[in-house]
């Protein structure tokens, strides 16, 4: 047991600061608050470790940018667009590894205009969950470097997760 | 020689599932990268829309074949999250013991095509070997094979088996040993060795920045698992530490998997011998509350994330599955330029490569 | 008795038993044909062609010994294999001599598959690669002696004192014939019109060029000592001590060269599957491609033979087993540890194939071939 | 001269399959796992290639999207014949768990002739065994010579 540990462990043990203060969930409530007073609504914190905020569409790159630069938001985690009547959300979930939070940052897009900021040049990571966004819902990201189809054929017509789709499924 | 580009995939022996690498060679250098993934496609997410949550769970299972168990958990910790639900303390103890099982099940699964990659034989050979004690554990536990349908929304199927916990314990022995056996065939090996160190370096700030989780975060240098960081299930309860690695190359993510699973023996352990009496599983309720849920389990892949939006009804509105490979693969150009064909095999293969998930 | 001499006795006793008929035929026709006749029996009695039958005789034997022993190493193969991965390998086609037989089908399936050229294919080279492939390595495999007397040669007498028995220089034809597959590897790689068999062409050629010369630095050495081109001279020059003892460190880098020409597991680099699909056979089906993976093996078994030749006392052994069934025990133990190797070991990259090539290997042999000759300079053989 | 070979060739062909080394889904798993130790089916003679050139039988083990369906199709034209496809699993036989979706074909025998159906989802390894001895039945019986083709 003793040889097995030691194999395991690589370097030092450090604890997980204990998180019973909510302390880094304020600092980043308070910090966004204070950048974006009028766009940014319904900041709620729903448990331990996850936030939830709505955003305007036209603040959203600013406060992606400042979340990474600013707050150590350093991993975009997932870029979700869901339907609704007449509006598109786009959830996305960003992490902070280093205060152990998830954000979920709400943005809402008209029906007739489904578009937003692309971030791909904040977070790399978030080039080709555009493009699957684009694919699967339709949604045109600005300034994406590559905004193609990812899933489907190039030649498909259709956007199939829209409410209005019935090709199957 | 001038340079070309060359389809890997669908079909070749490299890519473990159905995508296409094309890579840009000048001579036998990499130059340019191009991953294409899609052909798996089967519109998980729009036929999940068309279900009721407990038909979902079989279909989650075939998210991802490597580690079908861990898909069906997080799908059943999203719906819990939508609907309420408390599980009870045994279920959890007993899905952390599956959990655990089936992550070293999908890093021996790893390994093996790993090894084959690397043109080893005798590890695809010795780890499809061990992998069938686990598969066994899991099989008598849950009746098949690959894909168990096992978690519940509120619990798991059933109880353990008689003597079920007692196999399992020998088997952790059984594979504390073999361990030690497959570092003699792996680290012991020089031209193994000289295959990986050194080949397909992926540094913190890429690998931050690309959106990489799992395994290849940790090797290049990232201290966040999250059973420790975001805990989700009793892994609080637990003691273990999360395995990492500082040298960004293949090498660092081979043994960032081989110490997780000596790891996911010892949490089997534990999770068996503190396993409380008790009930297993609860009612659901049939229809979902209007609102959202959101699920985040470490996968052996990296991080599995759904998010369900509820209507009231006994159908998902919308269920988003975030698939880690999906995000890592396109990490991929990033690690492949600059080296050469044969690394190919190695850097793609370091990622563990799961289409089901990632084409969804 | 030698092996011409047992082949040039049976052709002329065959020919003995047909003349009687001919003459006889030629005595009692009516017409006159009896010239005619008595000519070609004359002919056929000759000695020219009585000795070119008899070449061809012992081409064919030595040939259909190779291809049995082919047969036995892939099944030799693949049950070790099987053994080593804790499965049975080849066990229900020939069950009762287990499982033999497998290999058989799979070339009987192969020779009925469908032959396909791919249209984009240069159909020429297509068509030379397995020509020249299987070719030249039968060319190398019939100049090797597998006993003292057991060899393809001319000489019915007894030879004179001081040369050997045999083709002389026949180590060097058979190096020479070795070295040529490599060429038709290129070839077919080239005109198969598919990325990946160019490339696997490019690294045969690349594995060729670096791995050659320490070998035949190896074979230089062994040469120097024994004093002779010829496979029977250097056999006859390990009467007392394996070439392998003195030369361990050439015997160890011939192996590995050895491993590298045939192209098997740490140096598969033409045919490696994980990344190249098949390698330079990926277009090729039906026989073509079962020339090529019997022409492999085939390459195994002869590079087993020149290991034994050249390094472990060849046909030399305790006298009560034939020579020949002694040399082909060692070859077999030979292929063994080359297979044992092949499983067990992951395939090295090009550039560490060519580091190794040339800058571990040749200066292992240029050192080797300074121990032979300080050991020759010193008089040791 | 047909009449003479055709057992001979018949016998080697039924006891020499290769099947491509292509993995979908699952069932993929359990093609990977029947050449393993445990259920071995080397035993038969089953090698994997990974060039449809050297092929006998196209292995399709999973759903085929419509993203896919070209590139199987043009596959299954690069194998030389006699050949046989085996339909691995329901999601090749019939699309499975993914019947009506958008994206997925129902059903690989809508393009390809299938010979075998193996159905499970995922089909177990000693079914994939019984499905290759079931097709040394079938070339067996089949007795147009071979060299015609099936």
């Amino acid at each position: 047991m003793v040889g097995r540990q030691k194999r395991v462990l690589k370097g030092e043990i450090e604890e997980p600061p204990t998180r019973i203060d909510g302390q880094p969930e304020e600092l980043v409530i308070r910090t966004l608050l204070d950048m974006f007073p009028s766009t940014l609504t319904d900041f709620k914190k729903v448990r331990d470790g996850l936030l939830r905020a709505k955003i305007e569409r036209r603040d959203l790159f600013k406060a992606c940018k400042s979340l990474r630069d600013n707050l150590g938001f350093e991993h975009l985690s997932m870029i979700s667009a869901v339907e609704y009547d007449s509006r598109f959300e786009i959830v996305y979930h960003i992490t902070s590894y280093e205060k152990r939070l998830l954000l979920e940052l709400i943005t809402t897009t008209p029906k007739d205009d489904p578009s937003v900021e692309s971030i791909s040049a904040i977070w790399g990571g978030a080039n080709w969950q555009e493009r699957e966004a684009f694919d699967l819902m339709g949604i045109k990201f600005n300034n994406h470097p590559n905004l193609q189809r990812i899933l489907l054929p190039s030649d498909y017509l259709y956007h199939p997760l829209r409410k209005d789709f019935t090709g199957g499924g | 020689m001038a340079e070309m580009w060359i389809n890997m995939g669908p079909q070749h022996p490299m890519t473990h599932g159905l995508w296409n690498l094309r890579i840009k060679v000048d001579g036998e250098t990499i130059v340019d990268a191009e991953p294409e993934v899609g052909y798996l496609h089967r519109g998980i997410e729009k036929i999940c829309e068309n279900r009721t949550y407990t038909q979902i769970i079989p279909i989650s299972d075939r998210l991802c074949y490597g580690s079908s168990m861990t898909w069906s958990h997080l799908y059943c910790l999203t719906v819990e999250d939508l609907m309420g639900i408390e599980v009870p303390e045994r279920a959890e103890y007993i899905r952390v013991a599956v959990l655990e099982m089936q992550r070293i099940a999908s890093h021996l699964m790893w390994l093996a095509a790993y090894a084959a990659d690397l043109g080893a034989m005798i590890g695809f050979i010795y780890t499809m070997r061990d992998r069938e004690i686990w598969i066994d554990l899991l099989q008598s536990l849950t009746g098949s094979r690959i894909t168990y349908n096992f978690p519940r929304i509120g619990g798991v199927a059933h109880d353990l088996p008689a003597n079920w916990d007692r196999d399992a314990l020998r088997a952790c022995d059984y594979m504390d040993k073999k361990l030690k056996e497959y570092e003699d065939i792996f680290d012991g090996s020089k031209v193994f060795m000289m295959r990986n160190e050194g080949v397909g370096i992926l540094k913190k700030e890429d690998a931050l920045n690309l959106g990489v989780t799992g395994p290849p975060l940790r090797a290049s240098g990232v201290k966040y698992d999250l059973r420790k960081d975001q805990p989700y299930s009793v892994y609080p309860e637990l003691e273990f530490q999360p395995c990492y690695h500082t040298d960004c190359d293949c090498y660092a993510r081979f043994k960032v998997r081989m110490d997780e699973m000596a790891m996911s023996c010892h949490i089997i352990r534990q999770a068996i011998n503190n396993m409380p009496k008790g009930k297993w599983r609860v009612v659901s309720p049939r229809n979902a509350p209007v609102g959202t849920g959101l699920g985040r389990v470490e996968d052996p892949r990296g991080e599995g994330m759904m998010y369900v939006v509820g209507d009231g009804t006994d159908r998902p509105y919308r269920l988003k599955i975030r698939s880690p490979i999906f995000v890592t693969v396109s990490a991929a150009p990033k690690m492949l330029i600059g080296y050469k064909v044969a690394d190919v095999v190695a850097i793609m293969g370091g990622l563990d490569m799961c289409i089901g998930e990632t084409d969804r | 008795m030698n092996l011409f001499q047992f082949c040039y006795g049976l052709i002329h006793w065959l020919v003995d038993l047909i003349n009687n008929i001919w003459y006889w035929l030629g005595d009692h026709l009516p017409w006159a044909f009896g010239d005619f006749f008595t000519a070609v029996g004359d002919f056929a009695r000759s000695h020219e062609h009585i000795a070119v039958m008899a070449i061809i005789l012992e081409v064919l034997i030595i040939v259909i010994i190779a291809l049995v022993n082919v047969l036995n190493f892939i099944w030799l193969d693949r049950k070790f294999m099987g053994r080593m991965f804790d499965f049975y390998g080849p066990y229900y086609v020939g069950y009762r001599i287990g499982g033999w037989l497998q290999n058989l089908a799979d070339g009987i399936k192969l020779f009925v598959k469908e032959i396909i050229t791919p249209a984009k294919a240069d159909r020429i080279g297509f068509f030379l690669g397995p020509v020249i492939f299987v070719g030249s390595s039968f060319a190398a495999l019939v100049t090797i002696p597998l006993g003292w007397d057991f060899y393809i040669g001319t000489n019915a007498g007894p030879t004179p004192p001081g040369t050997f028995p045999g083709v002389p220089a026949s180590a060097l034809i058979a190096f020479m014939f070795f070295a040529i597959a490599p060429f038709s590897i290129l070839i077919s790689g080239w005109s198969s019109n598919n990325k990946y068999t160019l490339i696997g062409g490019m690294r045969s050629a690349a594995q060729m060029m670096s791995y050659e010369i320490p070998m035949l630095l190896c074979v230089a050495s062994v040469v120097l000592l024994a004093g002779s081109f010829s496979f029977h001279g250097v056999v006859a020059a390990q009467h007392d001590i394996w070439f392998a003892i003195p030369l361990f460190v050439g015997f160890i880098v011939f192996l590995v060269c050895l491993v590298a020409e045939v192209e098997i597991q740490p140096f598969d680099l033409p045919e490696a599957e994980a990344e190249l699909v098949e390698g330079w056979t990926t277009e090729y089906c039906g026989m073509r491609f079962g020339l090529f993976m019997m022409t492999s093996y085939l390459r195994g078994y002869i590079g087993g033979a020149l290991a034994v030749a050249l390094f472990l006392g060849g046909w030399q052994g305790p006298g009560f087993i034939p020579d020949p069934i002694w040399f082909l025990l060692k070859a077999y133990i030979v292929f063994i540890i080359v297979e044992w190797m092949r499983w067990s070991v992951p395939r090295v990259r090009v550039d560490q194939m060519l580091n190794i090539g040339w800058k571990r290997l040749l200066p292992l042999a240029m050192l080797n071939l300074f121990i032979a000759a300080v050991l020759k300079v010193w008089g040791v053989f | 001269m047909d009449v003479v070979t055709k057992d001979f060739f018949n016998w080697a062909t039924r006891n020499s399959i290769y099947p491509l080394h292509f993995g979908i889904m699952c069932c993929a798993l359990e093609m990977a796992v029947a050449s393993a130790p445990r259920f071995d089916a080397q035993r038969f003679g089953v090698i994997y290639r990974s060039t449809p050139r050297q092929c006998d039988v196209l292995l399709v083990n999973g759903p085929v999207s419509k993203k896919m369906k070209p590139a199987l199709r043009r596959l299954y034209d690069q194998m030389p014949g006699p050949k046989w496809v085996i339909a691995m699993g329901e999601c090749a036989i019939s699309g499975g768990p993914f019947y009506n979706s958008y994206s997925v074909v129902p059903g690989v025998d809508q393009f390809i002739p299938v010979d075998i159906y193996i159905p499970g989802c995922p089909a177990r390894p000693e079914a994939l065994i019984d499905a290759f001895i079931k097709l040394q039945k079938i070339i067996k019986e089949n007795k147009k010579g071979l060299l015609t083709g099936k």
